[in-house]
Protein backbone atom coordinates (compact mmCIF):
# COMPACT_ATOMS: atom_id res chain seq x y z
CA UNK A 1 0.00 0.00 0.00
CA UNK A 2 3.06 1.90 0.59
CA UNK A 3 5.35 4.29 -2.10
CA UNK A 4 9.04 4.21 -1.32
CA UNK A 5 11.07 7.05 -3.14
CA UNK A 6 14.84 7.75 -2.37
CA UNK A 7 16.75 10.18 -4.82
CA UNK A 8 20.44 9.15 -5.58
CA UNK A 9 23.01 11.19 -7.95
CA UNK A 10 24.75 8.64 -10.28
CA UNK A 11 27.74 11.04 -12.92
CA UNK A 12 25.01 13.27 -14.72
CA UNK A 13 21.87 11.23 -14.55
CA UNK A 14 19.55 11.71 -10.90
CA UNK A 15 17.96 8.43 -10.38
CA UNK A 16 14.58 8.23 -8.69
CA UNK A 17 14.42 4.63 -6.73
CA UNK A 18 10.56 3.98 -6.47
CA UNK A 19 9.51 1.07 -4.48
CA UNK A 20 5.73 -0.67 -3.79
CA UNK A 21 2.68 0.36 -5.25
CA UNK A 22 2.09 3.75 -8.02
CA UNK A 23 -1.58 3.73 -7.86
CA UNK A 24 -3.96 7.12 -7.99
CA UNK A 25 -3.39 7.42 -4.08
CA UNK A 26 0.84 7.36 -4.18
CA UNK A 27 1.17 8.40 -7.76
CA UNK A 28 1.08 12.46 -7.09
CA UNK A 29 4.09 12.06 -4.81
CA UNK A 30 6.46 10.42 -7.42
CA UNK A 31 4.81 13.16 -9.66
CA UNK A 32 6.05 16.08 -6.74
CA UNK A 33 9.38 14.39 -6.87
CA UNK A 34 10.34 14.72 -10.57
CA UNK A 35 9.16 17.93 -9.95
CA UNK A 36 11.28 18.92 -7.40
CA UNK A 37 14.59 17.53 -9.27
CA UNK A 38 13.59 19.52 -12.01
CA UNK A 39 13.43 22.74 -10.29
CA UNK A 40 16.85 21.59 -8.71
CA UNK A 41 18.02 22.18 -11.80
CA UNK A 42 18.30 18.25 -12.13
CA UNK A 43 17.39 17.66 -16.06
CA UNK A 44 18.39 13.56 -16.60
CA UNK A 45 16.13 11.29 -14.55
CA UNK A 46 16.66 7.85 -14.61
CA UNK A 47 13.53 6.42 -12.87
CA UNK A 48 13.89 3.17 -11.67
CA UNK A 49 10.67 0.61 -11.17
CA UNK A 50 12.90 -2.65 -9.82
CA UNK A 51 11.12 -2.04 -6.62
CA UNK A 52 7.89 -1.31 -8.13
CA UNK A 53 5.29 -4.22 -7.30
CA UNK A 54 2.24 -2.40 -8.89
CA UNK A 55 1.92 0.11 -11.38
CA UNK A 56 -1.82 1.31 -12.86
CA UNK A 57 -3.06 4.06 -15.08
CA UNK A 58 -2.86 6.77 -13.35
CA UNK A 59 0.85 5.73 -12.32
CA UNK A 60 1.79 5.69 -16.15
CA UNK A 61 0.38 9.21 -16.67
CA UNK A 62 2.76 10.61 -14.15
CA UNK A 63 5.68 8.65 -16.03
CA UNK A 64 4.65 10.62 -19.24
CA UNK A 65 3.81 13.41 -17.31
CA UNK A 66 7.64 12.92 -15.97
CA UNK A 67 9.06 12.40 -19.73
CA UNK A 68 7.15 15.47 -20.94
CA UNK A 69 8.66 17.97 -18.15
CA UNK A 70 11.98 16.61 -18.33
CA UNK A 71 12.02 17.19 -22.90
CA UNK A 72 10.69 20.62 -22.18
CA UNK A 73 14.03 21.20 -19.84
CA UNK A 74 16.11 19.79 -22.58
CA UNK A 75 16.66 16.84 -20.41
CA UNK A 76 16.53 13.28 -20.49
CA UNK A 77 14.21 10.59 -19.42
CA UNK A 78 14.73 6.82 -18.81
CA UNK A 79 13.16 4.14 -16.91
CA UNK A 80 14.79 1.32 -15.36
CA UNK A 81 13.05 -2.15 -15.56
CA UNK A 82 13.19 -6.00 -16.23
CA UNK A 83 10.51 -7.19 -15.02
CA UNK A 84 8.29 -9.16 -17.07
CA UNK A 85 4.33 -8.04 -15.78
CA UNK A 86 5.71 -4.16 -15.63
CA UNK A 87 6.91 -4.29 -19.24
CA UNK A 88 4.04 -6.23 -20.46
CA UNK A 89 2.01 -3.20 -19.30
CA UNK A 90 4.01 -1.03 -21.10
CA UNK A 91 3.39 -3.02 -24.21
CA UNK A 92 0.19 -3.20 -24.25
CA UNK A 93 -0.33 0.61 -23.80
CA UNK A 94 2.26 0.89 -26.27
CA UNK A 95 3.69 2.67 -23.99
CA UNK A 96 6.97 1.19 -24.68
CA UNK A 97 7.61 2.63 -27.92
CA UNK A 98 7.28 6.21 -25.65
CA UNK A 99 9.56 5.14 -23.39
CA UNK A 100 13.93 4.64 -23.23
CA UNK A 101 13.47 1.33 -20.78
CA UNK A 102 16.17 -0.01 -19.36
CA UNK A 103 16.93 -3.32 -17.90
CA UNK A 104 19.40 -2.25 -14.98
CA UNK A 105 20.15 1.10 -13.60
CA UNK A 106 24.01 0.19 -14.04
CA UNK A 107 22.58 0.06 -17.97
CA UNK A 108 20.52 2.95 -17.52
CA UNK A 109 23.26 5.05 -16.82
CA UNK A 110 26.03 3.56 -18.89
CA UNK A 111 26.23 6.22 -21.45
CA UNK A 112 25.92 9.73 -20.05
CA UNK A 113 22.51 12.14 -21.53
CA UNK A 114 22.27 13.08 -24.81
CA UNK A 115 20.04 16.30 -24.64
CA UNK A 116 17.86 16.88 -27.26
CA UNK A 117 17.60 13.66 -28.92
CA UNK B 1 -26.19 -8.32 -16.25
CA UNK B 2 -26.12 -7.68 -12.56
CA UNK B 3 -24.27 -10.15 -10.02
CA UNK B 4 -27.03 -11.11 -7.97
CA UNK B 5 -25.89 -11.22 -4.51
CA UNK B 6 -25.98 -15.20 -4.23
CA UNK B 7 -23.88 -17.04 -0.99
CA UNK B 8 -20.37 -17.17 -3.12
CA UNK B 9 -20.27 -13.23 -3.85
CA UNK B 10 -18.18 -11.16 -1.59
CA UNK B 11 -19.20 -7.47 -1.39
CA UNK B 12 -16.87 -4.66 -0.33
CA UNK B 13 -18.04 -1.21 -0.30
CA UNK B 14 -15.79 1.71 0.21
CA UNK B 15 -16.13 5.16 0.33
CA UNK B 16 -14.82 7.82 -2.42
CA UNK B 17 -11.29 7.95 -1.35
CA UNK B 18 -8.59 6.70 -3.69
CA UNK B 19 -6.67 5.50 -0.44
CA UNK B 20 -8.99 2.70 -0.39
CA UNK B 21 -8.13 1.62 -3.50
CA UNK B 22 -5.29 -0.90 -2.61
CA UNK B 23 -7.86 -1.92 -0.04
CA UNK B 24 -10.12 -3.02 -3.21
CA UNK B 25 -7.09 -4.87 -4.53
CA UNK B 26 -6.38 -7.05 -1.91
CA UNK B 27 -9.60 -8.19 -1.77
CA UNK B 28 -10.01 -9.45 -5.57
CA UNK B 29 -6.19 -10.26 -5.27
CA UNK B 30 -7.39 -12.47 -2.39
CA UNK B 31 -10.72 -13.91 -4.27
CA UNK B 32 -8.24 -14.77 -7.18
CA UNK B 33 -5.27 -16.65 -5.02
CA UNK B 34 -8.34 -18.66 -3.69
CA UNK B 35 -8.54 -20.15 -7.35
CA UNK B 36 -5.61 -22.05 -8.40
CA UNK B 37 -6.52 -22.07 -11.98
CA UNK B 38 -5.43 -18.31 -11.92
CA UNK B 39 -1.57 -17.85 -12.86
CA UNK B 40 0.06 -15.42 -11.29
CA UNK B 41 0.40 -13.38 -14.18
CA UNK B 42 -3.78 -13.76 -14.90
CA UNK B 43 -4.57 -12.79 -11.47
CA UNK B 44 -2.31 -9.17 -11.87
CA UNK B 45 -3.93 -8.68 -14.65
CA UNK B 46 -7.34 -8.93 -12.70
CA UNK B 47 -6.10 -6.52 -9.84
CA UNK B 48 -5.12 -3.94 -12.15
CA UNK B 49 -8.19 -4.06 -14.09
CA UNK B 50 -10.27 -4.10 -11.31
CA UNK B 51 -7.76 -1.42 -10.14
CA UNK B 52 -8.41 0.90 -12.58
CA UNK B 53 -12.39 0.49 -12.28
CA UNK B 54 -12.48 1.45 -8.72
CA UNK B 55 -10.44 4.28 -9.20
CA UNK B 56 -12.61 5.77 -12.09
CA UNK B 57 -15.56 5.02 -9.80
CA UNK B 58 -14.09 6.58 -7.18
CA UNK B 59 -12.79 9.57 -8.76
CA UNK B 60 -15.89 9.85 -10.49
CA UNK B 61 -17.57 10.46 -7.36
CA UNK B 62 -15.00 12.94 -6.22
CA UNK B 63 -16.12 15.20 -9.02
CA UNK B 64 -19.62 14.55 -8.59
CA UNK B 65 -19.40 15.47 -5.13
CA UNK B 66 -20.98 11.98 -4.16
CA UNK B 67 -19.04 11.94 -1.16
CA UNK B 68 -20.83 9.96 1.03
CA UNK B 69 -22.09 7.28 -1.17
CA UNK B 70 -19.49 4.53 -0.91
CA UNK B 71 -18.54 2.19 -4.14
CA UNK B 72 -19.54 -1.06 -4.27
CA UNK B 73 -17.27 -3.70 -5.44
CA UNK B 74 -19.28 -7.53 -6.28
CA UNK B 75 -16.87 -10.55 -6.75
CA UNK B 76 -17.67 -13.91 -7.69
CA UNK B 77 -15.41 -16.42 -8.72
CA UNK B 78 -16.16 -19.88 -9.96
CA UNK B 79 -14.65 -22.39 -11.76
CA UNK B 80 -11.50 -20.33 -13.28
CA UNK B 81 -13.93 -17.72 -14.20
CA UNK B 82 -13.78 -14.49 -11.72
CA UNK B 83 -16.93 -11.67 -12.54
CA UNK B 84 -16.39 -8.42 -10.52
CA UNK B 85 -18.83 -5.38 -10.76
CA UNK B 86 -17.68 -2.26 -9.88
CA UNK B 87 -21.13 0.00 -9.17
CA UNK B 88 -20.87 3.97 -8.39
CA UNK B 89 -23.24 6.41 -8.04
CA UNK B 90 -21.63 9.58 -9.98
CA UNK B 91 -24.26 10.10 -12.31
CA UNK B 92 -23.05 7.75 -15.31
CA UNK B 93 -20.87 8.53 -18.48
CA UNK B 94 -20.47 7.28 -21.79
CA UNK B 95 -18.46 4.98 -22.98
CA UNK B 96 -18.37 5.12 -26.76
CA UNK B 97 -18.19 8.59 -26.71
CA UNK B 98 -14.62 8.86 -24.97
CA UNK B 99 -12.35 10.42 -27.57
CA UNK B 100 -9.91 7.73 -29.04
CA UNK B 101 -6.11 8.07 -27.92
CA UNK B 102 -3.78 9.05 -31.00
CA UNK B 103 -1.91 6.00 -32.39
CA UNK B 104 0.95 5.52 -30.55
CA UNK B 105 3.56 6.52 -33.51
CA UNK B 106 1.46 10.19 -33.00
CA UNK B 107 3.89 12.59 -30.90
CA UNK B 108 0.72 13.67 -30.00
CA UNK B 109 0.14 10.27 -27.63
CA UNK B 110 2.49 12.40 -25.42
CA UNK B 111 -0.23 15.16 -24.91
CA UNK B 112 -2.31 11.91 -23.30
CA UNK B 113 -1.43 11.49 -19.83
CA UNK B 114 -4.98 10.51 -18.69
CA UNK B 115 -7.24 8.06 -20.36
CA UNK B 116 -5.74 4.97 -20.39
CA UNK B 117 -7.93 3.10 -17.46
CA UNK B 118 -10.59 2.05 -19.95
CA UNK B 119 -8.23 0.93 -22.37
CA UNK B 120 -6.52 -1.21 -20.23
CA UNK B 121 -9.27 -2.48 -18.52
CA UNK B 122 -10.64 -3.72 -22.14
CA UNK B 123 -7.78 -5.19 -22.72
CA UNK B 124 -7.23 -7.14 -19.56
CA UNK B 125 -10.74 -8.20 -19.25
CA UNK B 126 -12.01 -11.28 -21.34
CA UNK B 127 -15.77 -9.34 -21.39
CA UNK B 128 -16.78 -6.15 -19.68
CA UNK B 129 -19.85 -4.13 -19.94
CA UNK B 130 -20.87 -0.54 -19.27
CA UNK B 131 -24.02 -0.49 -17.77
CA UNK B 132 -26.19 2.84 -16.68
CA UNK B 133 -28.34 2.60 -13.40
CA UNK B 134 -30.15 4.95 -11.87
CA UNK B 135 -27.65 6.92 -10.15
CA UNK B 136 -24.37 5.76 -12.10
CA UNK B 137 -22.37 3.84 -13.33
CA UNK B 138 -21.81 -0.24 -12.75
CA UNK B 139 -18.99 -1.93 -15.04
CA UNK B 140 -18.98 -5.48 -15.32
CA UNK B 141 -15.80 -7.34 -15.61
CA UNK B 142 -15.59 -11.39 -16.40
CA UNK B 143 -12.16 -12.83 -16.14
CA UNK B 144 -11.09 -16.50 -17.65
CA UNK B 145 -8.35 -18.30 -16.05
CA UNK B 146 -6.68 -18.63 -19.23
CA UNK B 147 -5.98 -15.18 -20.69
CA UNK B 148 -7.61 -14.00 -23.39
CA UNK B 149 -7.51 -10.52 -24.61
CA UNK B 150 -4.04 -9.02 -22.87
CA UNK B 151 -1.75 -10.17 -25.78
CA UNK B 152 0.25 -7.00 -27.13
CA UNK B 153 -1.75 -5.26 -30.06
CA UNK C 1 -23.63 1.64 19.66
CA UNK C 2 -24.36 0.28 15.75
CA UNK C 3 -21.32 2.03 13.30
CA UNK C 4 -23.08 4.50 10.61
CA UNK C 5 -22.49 4.07 7.49
CA UNK C 6 -20.40 7.44 7.15
CA UNK C 7 -17.61 8.20 4.20
CA UNK C 8 -14.73 6.70 6.03
CA UNK C 9 -16.53 3.46 6.88
CA UNK C 10 -15.42 0.52 4.58
CA UNK C 11 -17.85 -2.85 4.36
CA UNK C 12 -17.23 -6.02 3.61
CA UNK C 13 -19.79 -8.71 2.88
CA UNK C 14 -18.61 -11.99 2.70
CA UNK C 15 -20.84 -15.22 2.35
CA UNK C 16 -20.84 -17.86 5.41
CA UNK C 17 -17.70 -19.91 4.69
CA UNK C 18 -15.00 -20.68 6.54
CA UNK C 19 -12.48 -19.98 3.16
CA UNK C 20 -13.27 -15.93 3.61
CA UNK C 21 -12.16 -15.46 7.21
CA UNK C 22 -8.98 -14.97 5.54
CA UNK C 23 -10.44 -11.66 3.53
CA UNK C 24 -11.75 -10.37 6.33
CA UNK C 25 -8.39 -10.68 7.72
CA UNK C 26 -6.54 -9.01 4.43
CA UNK C 27 -9.38 -6.02 4.70
CA UNK C 28 -8.95 -4.91 8.63
CA UNK C 29 -5.00 -5.61 8.55
CA UNK C 30 -4.88 -3.22 5.75
CA UNK C 31 -7.02 -0.63 7.76
CA UNK C 32 -4.58 -0.92 10.59
CA UNK C 33 -1.83 -0.68 8.80
CA UNK C 34 -2.73 2.41 6.93
CA UNK C 35 -2.93 3.93 10.73
CA UNK C 36 1.02 4.23 11.33
CA UNK C 37 -0.53 4.84 15.26
CA UNK C 38 -1.13 0.84 15.46
CA UNK C 39 2.56 -1.16 15.22
CA UNK C 40 2.81 -4.35 14.04
CA UNK C 41 1.72 -6.03 17.50
CA UNK C 42 -1.14 -4.11 18.10
CA UNK C 43 -2.33 -4.96 14.18
CA UNK C 44 -1.66 -8.22 14.75
CA UNK C 45 -4.51 -8.47 18.07
CA UNK C 46 -6.63 -6.83 15.74
CA UNK C 47 -6.53 -8.90 12.94
CA UNK C 48 -6.45 -12.14 15.11
CA UNK C 49 -9.80 -10.25 17.65
CA UNK C 50 -11.56 -10.15 14.14
CA UNK C 51 -11.21 -13.18 13.03
CA UNK C 52 -12.61 -14.93 15.91
CA UNK C 53 -15.95 -12.35 16.03
CA UNK C 54 -16.03 -13.25 12.01
CA UNK C 55 -15.36 -16.97 12.43
CA UNK C 56 -18.25 -17.14 15.41
CA UNK C 57 -20.85 -15.58 12.74
CA UNK C 58 -20.05 -17.61 9.71
CA UNK C 59 -20.32 -20.96 12.14
CA UNK C 60 -23.58 -19.58 13.56
CA UNK C 61 -24.88 -19.01 10.53
CA UNK C 62 -23.82 -21.89 9.23
CA UNK C 63 -25.31 -23.85 12.02
CA UNK C 64 -28.22 -22.38 12.00
CA UNK C 65 -28.68 -22.80 8.35
CA UNK C 66 -28.75 -19.04 6.98
CA UNK C 67 -26.39 -20.12 4.52
CA UNK C 68 -27.38 -17.42 1.69
CA UNK C 69 -27.26 -14.21 4.00
CA UNK C 70 -24.08 -12.42 4.10
CA UNK C 71 -21.82 -11.77 7.50
CA UNK C 72 -21.23 -7.97 7.26
CA UNK C 73 -17.45 -6.75 8.82
CA UNK C 74 -17.96 -3.05 9.17
CA UNK C 75 -14.65 -1.22 9.49
CA UNK C 76 -13.54 2.31 10.67
CA UNK C 77 -10.54 3.88 11.84
CA UNK C 78 -10.03 7.24 13.28
CA UNK C 79 -6.92 8.79 14.99
CA UNK C 80 -5.47 5.90 16.71
CA UNK C 81 -8.81 3.78 17.08
CA UNK C 82 -9.95 1.38 14.85
CA UNK C 83 -13.77 0.52 15.42
CA UNK C 84 -15.60 -2.84 13.67
CA UNK C 85 -18.82 -4.16 13.63
CA UNK C 86 -19.40 -7.92 12.72
CA UNK C 87 -22.76 -8.71 11.91
CA UNK C 88 -24.59 -11.94 11.90
CA UNK C 89 -28.27 -13.13 11.02
CA UNK C 90 -28.03 -16.25 12.89
CA UNK C 91 -30.68 -16.12 15.25
CA UNK C 92 -28.61 -14.64 18.32
CA UNK C 93 -26.81 -16.15 21.54
CA UNK C 94 -26.36 -15.04 25.19
CA UNK C 95 -22.89 -14.83 25.68
CA UNK C 96 -23.09 -13.89 29.42
CA UNK C 97 -24.34 -17.84 29.69
CA UNK C 98 -20.96 -19.16 28.10
CA UNK C 99 -19.84 -21.35 30.62
CA UNK C 100 -16.28 -20.30 31.69
CA UNK C 101 -13.17 -21.95 31.25
CA UNK C 102 -11.87 -24.25 34.15
CA UNK C 103 -8.36 -22.35 35.73
CA UNK C 104 -5.69 -23.06 33.91
CA UNK C 105 -4.17 -25.25 36.40
CA UNK C 106 -7.10 -27.90 36.06
CA UNK C 107 -6.67 -30.90 34.50
CA UNK C 108 -9.95 -30.50 32.62
CA UNK C 109 -8.65 -27.40 31.38
CA UNK C 110 -8.09 -30.12 28.56
CA UNK C 111 -11.64 -31.32 27.95
CA UNK C 112 -12.14 -27.50 26.18
CA UNK C 113 -10.73 -27.59 22.56
CA UNK C 114 -13.41 -25.12 22.21
CA UNK C 115 -14.71 -21.58 23.46
CA UNK C 116 -11.28 -20.04 23.54
CA UNK C 117 -12.65 -17.54 20.82
CA UNK C 118 -14.66 -14.94 22.96
CA UNK C 119 -11.97 -15.07 26.03
CA UNK C 120 -9.41 -14.31 23.40
CA UNK C 121 -11.40 -11.15 21.43
CA UNK C 122 -12.19 -9.66 24.47
CA UNK C 123 -8.70 -9.43 26.31
CA UNK C 124 -7.59 -8.00 23.08
CA UNK C 125 -10.17 -5.80 22.25
CA UNK C 126 -9.94 -2.53 24.73
CA UNK C 127 -13.78 -2.80 24.80
CA UNK C 128 -16.54 -4.93 23.28
CA UNK C 129 -20.14 -5.40 23.06
CA UNK C 130 -22.43 -7.94 21.96
CA UNK C 131 -25.69 -7.30 21.00
CA UNK C 132 -29.13 -8.62 19.50
CA UNK C 133 -30.56 -7.42 16.48
CA UNK C 134 -33.85 -8.52 14.68
CA UNK C 135 -32.63 -12.02 13.67
CA UNK C 136 -29.01 -12.11 14.67
CA UNK C 137 -26.08 -10.81 16.55
CA UNK C 138 -24.07 -7.57 16.52
CA UNK C 139 -20.51 -7.66 17.63
CA UNK C 140 -18.61 -4.06 18.16
CA UNK C 141 -14.64 -4.08 18.87
CA UNK C 142 -12.82 -0.97 19.93
CA UNK C 143 -9.27 -1.22 19.53
CA UNK C 144 -6.75 1.46 20.70
CA UNK C 145 -3.04 1.86 18.98
CA UNK C 146 -1.48 1.50 22.40
CA UNK C 147 -2.01 -2.03 23.99
CA UNK C 148 -4.90 -1.30 26.39
CA UNK C 149 -5.85 -5.04 28.15
CA UNK C 150 -3.56 -7.31 26.02
CA UNK C 151 -0.78 -8.29 28.83
CA UNK C 152 -0.84 -11.91 30.50
CA UNK C 153 -3.43 -12.34 32.64
CA UNK D 1 -4.08 -18.11 3.45
CA UNK D 2 -2.77 -21.17 3.10
CA UNK D 3 -1.52 -24.05 5.22
CA UNK D 4 0.99 -26.10 4.71
CA UNK D 5 2.20 -29.06 6.31
CA UNK D 6 5.47 -31.55 5.97
CA UNK D 7 6.28 -34.66 8.14
CA UNK D 8 9.48 -35.73 9.00
CA UNK D 9 11.40 -38.17 11.61
CA UNK D 10 13.85 -36.88 13.90
CA UNK D 11 15.26 -40.46 16.05
CA UNK D 12 12.01 -41.35 17.75
CA UNK D 13 10.16 -38.11 16.76
CA UNK D 14 7.89 -36.98 14.09
CA UNK D 15 8.09 -33.25 13.19
CA UNK D 16 5.02 -31.88 11.96
CA UNK D 17 6.34 -28.80 9.85
CA UNK D 18 3.54 -25.96 9.71
CA UNK D 19 3.26 -23.04 7.39
CA UNK D 20 0.86 -20.54 6.83
CA UNK D 21 -2.08 -19.45 8.40
CA UNK D 22 -4.12 -21.98 10.59
CA UNK D 23 -7.49 -20.36 11.11
CA UNK D 24 -11.39 -22.56 10.76
CA UNK D 25 -11.16 -22.92 7.37
CA UNK D 26 -7.45 -25.04 7.13
CA UNK D 27 -7.55 -25.91 10.92
CA UNK D 28 -8.74 -29.56 10.02
CA UNK D 29 -6.03 -30.53 7.67
CA UNK D 30 -3.15 -30.14 10.90
CA UNK D 31 -5.81 -32.00 12.62
CA UNK D 32 -6.20 -35.00 10.22
CA UNK D 33 -2.41 -35.00 9.88
CA UNK D 34 -2.02 -35.30 13.63
CA UNK D 35 -4.51 -38.40 13.53
CA UNK D 36 -2.68 -39.69 10.30
CA UNK D 37 0.74 -39.81 12.34
CA UNK D 38 -0.84 -41.53 15.38
CA UNK D 39 -2.88 -43.80 13.44
CA UNK D 40 0.50 -44.97 11.89
CA UNK D 41 2.00 -45.70 15.47
CA UNK D 42 3.78 -42.51 15.26
CA UNK D 43 2.84 -41.85 19.32
CA UNK D 44 5.66 -38.88 19.49
CA UNK D 45 4.67 -35.47 17.55
CA UNK D 46 6.73 -32.00 17.55
CA UNK D 47 4.77 -29.72 15.88
CA UNK D 48 6.82 -26.88 14.43
CA UNK D 49 4.88 -23.57 14.11
CA UNK D 50 8.08 -21.67 13.09
CA UNK D 51 6.93 -20.80 9.78
CA UNK D 52 2.88 -20.27 11.26
CA UNK D 53 2.51 -16.65 10.36
CA UNK D 54 -1.40 -16.60 11.82
CA UNK D 55 -3.12 -19.10 14.37
CA UNK D 56 -6.27 -18.56 15.79
CA UNK D 57 -8.79 -20.27 18.44
CA UNK D 58 -9.82 -22.74 16.38
CA UNK D 59 -6.00 -23.61 15.38
CA UNK D 60 -5.60 -23.71 19.40
CA UNK D 61 -8.16 -26.52 19.86
CA UNK D 62 -6.63 -28.32 17.46
CA UNK D 63 -3.23 -28.25 19.16
CA UNK D 64 -5.34 -29.30 22.39
CA UNK D 65 -7.06 -32.47 20.69
CA UNK D 66 -3.71 -33.48 19.11
CA UNK D 67 -1.92 -33.17 22.72
CA UNK D 68 -4.88 -34.83 23.92
CA UNK D 69 -5.05 -37.70 21.49
CA UNK D 70 -1.06 -38.23 22.27
CA UNK D 71 -1.46 -38.35 25.50
CA UNK D 72 -4.42 -41.45 24.79
CA UNK D 73 -1.60 -43.32 22.89
CA UNK D 74 0.98 -42.82 25.38
CA UNK D 75 3.02 -40.25 23.90
CA UNK D 76 4.88 -37.13 23.79
CA UNK D 77 3.62 -34.06 22.57
CA UNK D 78 5.72 -30.59 22.22
CA UNK D 79 5.20 -27.70 20.15
CA UNK D 80 8.38 -25.63 18.83
CA UNK D 81 7.87 -21.34 18.67
CA UNK D 82 10.54 -18.62 19.33
CA UNK D 83 7.62 -15.66 17.58
CA UNK D 84 6.90 -13.88 20.43
CA UNK D 85 3.72 -12.91 19.12
CA UNK D 86 2.22 -16.70 19.14
CA UNK D 87 4.09 -17.25 22.65
CA UNK D 88 1.78 -14.10 23.35
CA UNK D 89 -1.64 -15.65 22.31
CA UNK D 90 -0.52 -18.93 24.38
CA UNK D 91 0.21 -17.03 27.69
CA UNK D 92 -3.26 -14.78 27.54
CA UNK D 93 -5.41 -17.85 27.16
CA UNK D 94 -2.99 -19.87 29.64
CA UNK D 95 -2.06 -22.53 27.59
CA UNK D 96 1.76 -22.00 28.14
CA UNK D 97 0.96 -24.13 31.24
CA UNK D 98 -0.73 -26.86 29.22
CA UNK D 99 1.56 -26.99 25.98
CA UNK D 100 5.45 -28.39 26.50
CA UNK D 101 6.98 -25.17 24.12
CA UNK D 102 10.92 -25.13 22.53
CA UNK D 103 12.23 -22.49 20.93
CA UNK D 104 13.33 -24.83 18.02
CA UNK D 105 13.26 -27.94 16.84
CA UNK D 106 16.58 -29.09 17.77
CA UNK D 107 16.04 -28.08 21.60
CA UNK D 108 12.61 -30.12 21.20
CA UNK D 109 14.03 -33.48 19.97
CA UNK D 110 17.33 -33.53 21.96
CA UNK D 111 15.98 -35.40 24.27
CA UNK D 112 13.90 -38.80 23.44
CA UNK D 113 10.51 -39.11 24.76
CA UNK D 114 9.49 -40.13 27.97
CA UNK D 115 6.43 -41.56 27.84
CA UNK D 116 3.94 -41.29 30.18
CA UNK D 117 5.22 -38.02 32.15
N1 LIG E 1 -17.46 5.31 -13.42
C1 LIG E 1 -17.38 6.45 -14.11
N2 LIG E 1 -18.29 7.44 -13.94
C2 LIG E 1 -18.22 8.57 -14.64
N3 LIG E 1 -17.26 8.85 -15.55
C3 LIG E 1 -16.33 7.92 -15.78
C4 LIG E 1 -16.34 6.68 -15.09
N4 LIG E 1 -15.29 5.94 -15.53
C5 LIG E 1 -14.66 6.69 -16.45
N5 LIG E 1 -15.27 7.88 -16.61
C6 LIG E 1 -14.89 8.96 -17.53
O1 LIG E 1 -14.11 8.41 -18.56
C7 LIG E 1 -12.88 9.07 -18.65
C8 LIG E 1 -11.78 8.11 -19.11
O2 LIG E 1 -11.50 7.18 -18.09
P1 LIG E 1 -10.12 6.38 -18.09
O3 LIG E 1 -9.92 5.77 -19.42
O4 LIG E 1 -10.11 5.46 -16.93
O5 LIG E 1 -9.00 7.47 -17.91
P2 LIG E 1 -8.78 8.55 -16.76
O6 LIG E 1 -9.53 8.06 -15.56
O7 LIG E 1 -7.31 8.58 -16.59
O8 LIG E 1 -9.32 9.85 -17.31
C9 LIG E 1 -12.65 9.64 -17.26
O9 LIG E 1 -11.82 10.75 -17.29
C10 LIG E 1 -14.06 10.01 -16.84
O10 LIG E 1 -14.41 11.26 -17.37
N1 LIG F 1 -22.31 -14.69 16.62
C1 LIG F 1 -22.75 -15.76 17.33
N2 LIG F 1 -24.02 -16.22 17.13
C2 LIG F 1 -24.47 -17.29 17.83
N3 LIG F 1 -23.73 -17.96 18.73
C3 LIG F 1 -22.47 -17.54 18.96
C4 LIG F 1 -21.91 -16.43 18.28
N4 LIG F 1 -20.65 -16.24 18.72
C5 LIG F 1 -20.43 -17.21 19.63
N5 LIG F 1 -21.52 -17.99 19.79
C6 LIG F 1 -21.67 -19.14 20.72
O1 LIG F 1 -20.73 -18.99 21.75
C7 LIG F 1 -19.91 -20.15 21.84
C8 LIG F 1 -18.52 -19.79 22.29
O2 LIG F 1 -17.83 -19.07 21.28
P1 LIG F 1 -16.25 -19.01 21.28
O3 LIG F 1 -15.80 -18.54 22.61
O4 LIG F 1 -15.83 -18.17 20.12
O5 LIG F 1 -15.76 -20.50 21.10
P2 LIG F 1 -16.04 -21.55 19.95
O6 LIG F 1 -16.49 -20.78 18.74
O7 LIG F 1 -14.74 -22.24 19.78
O8 LIG F 1 -17.12 -22.46 20.49
C9 LIG F 1 -19.98 -20.76 20.46
O9 LIG F 1 -19.74 -22.15 20.48
C10 LIG F 1 -21.40 -20.45 20.04
O10 LIG F 1 -22.28 -21.40 20.56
Amino acid sequence: MDLRIDVGQQGSWTVLGVGGEIDVATAPRLRDQMIAALSEGKHNLVVNLEAVDFIDSTGLGVLISGLKRVKTHGGEFRLVSAEQRLLKIFEITGLDAVFNIHPSVDEATAQPPSPGI
Amino acid sequence: MELQRTPEVIDLEIPARAEVVSVARLVIGAIVAADPAFDDDRAADVRLAISEACTNAIQAQISSNHLTTPVTMRCSSHEGTVTVEVIDHAGGFDPESLEPHPEVTDPARLDHERGLGIPLLRMLSDEVSFNRTADGTSVVMHFMARPGSTEPR
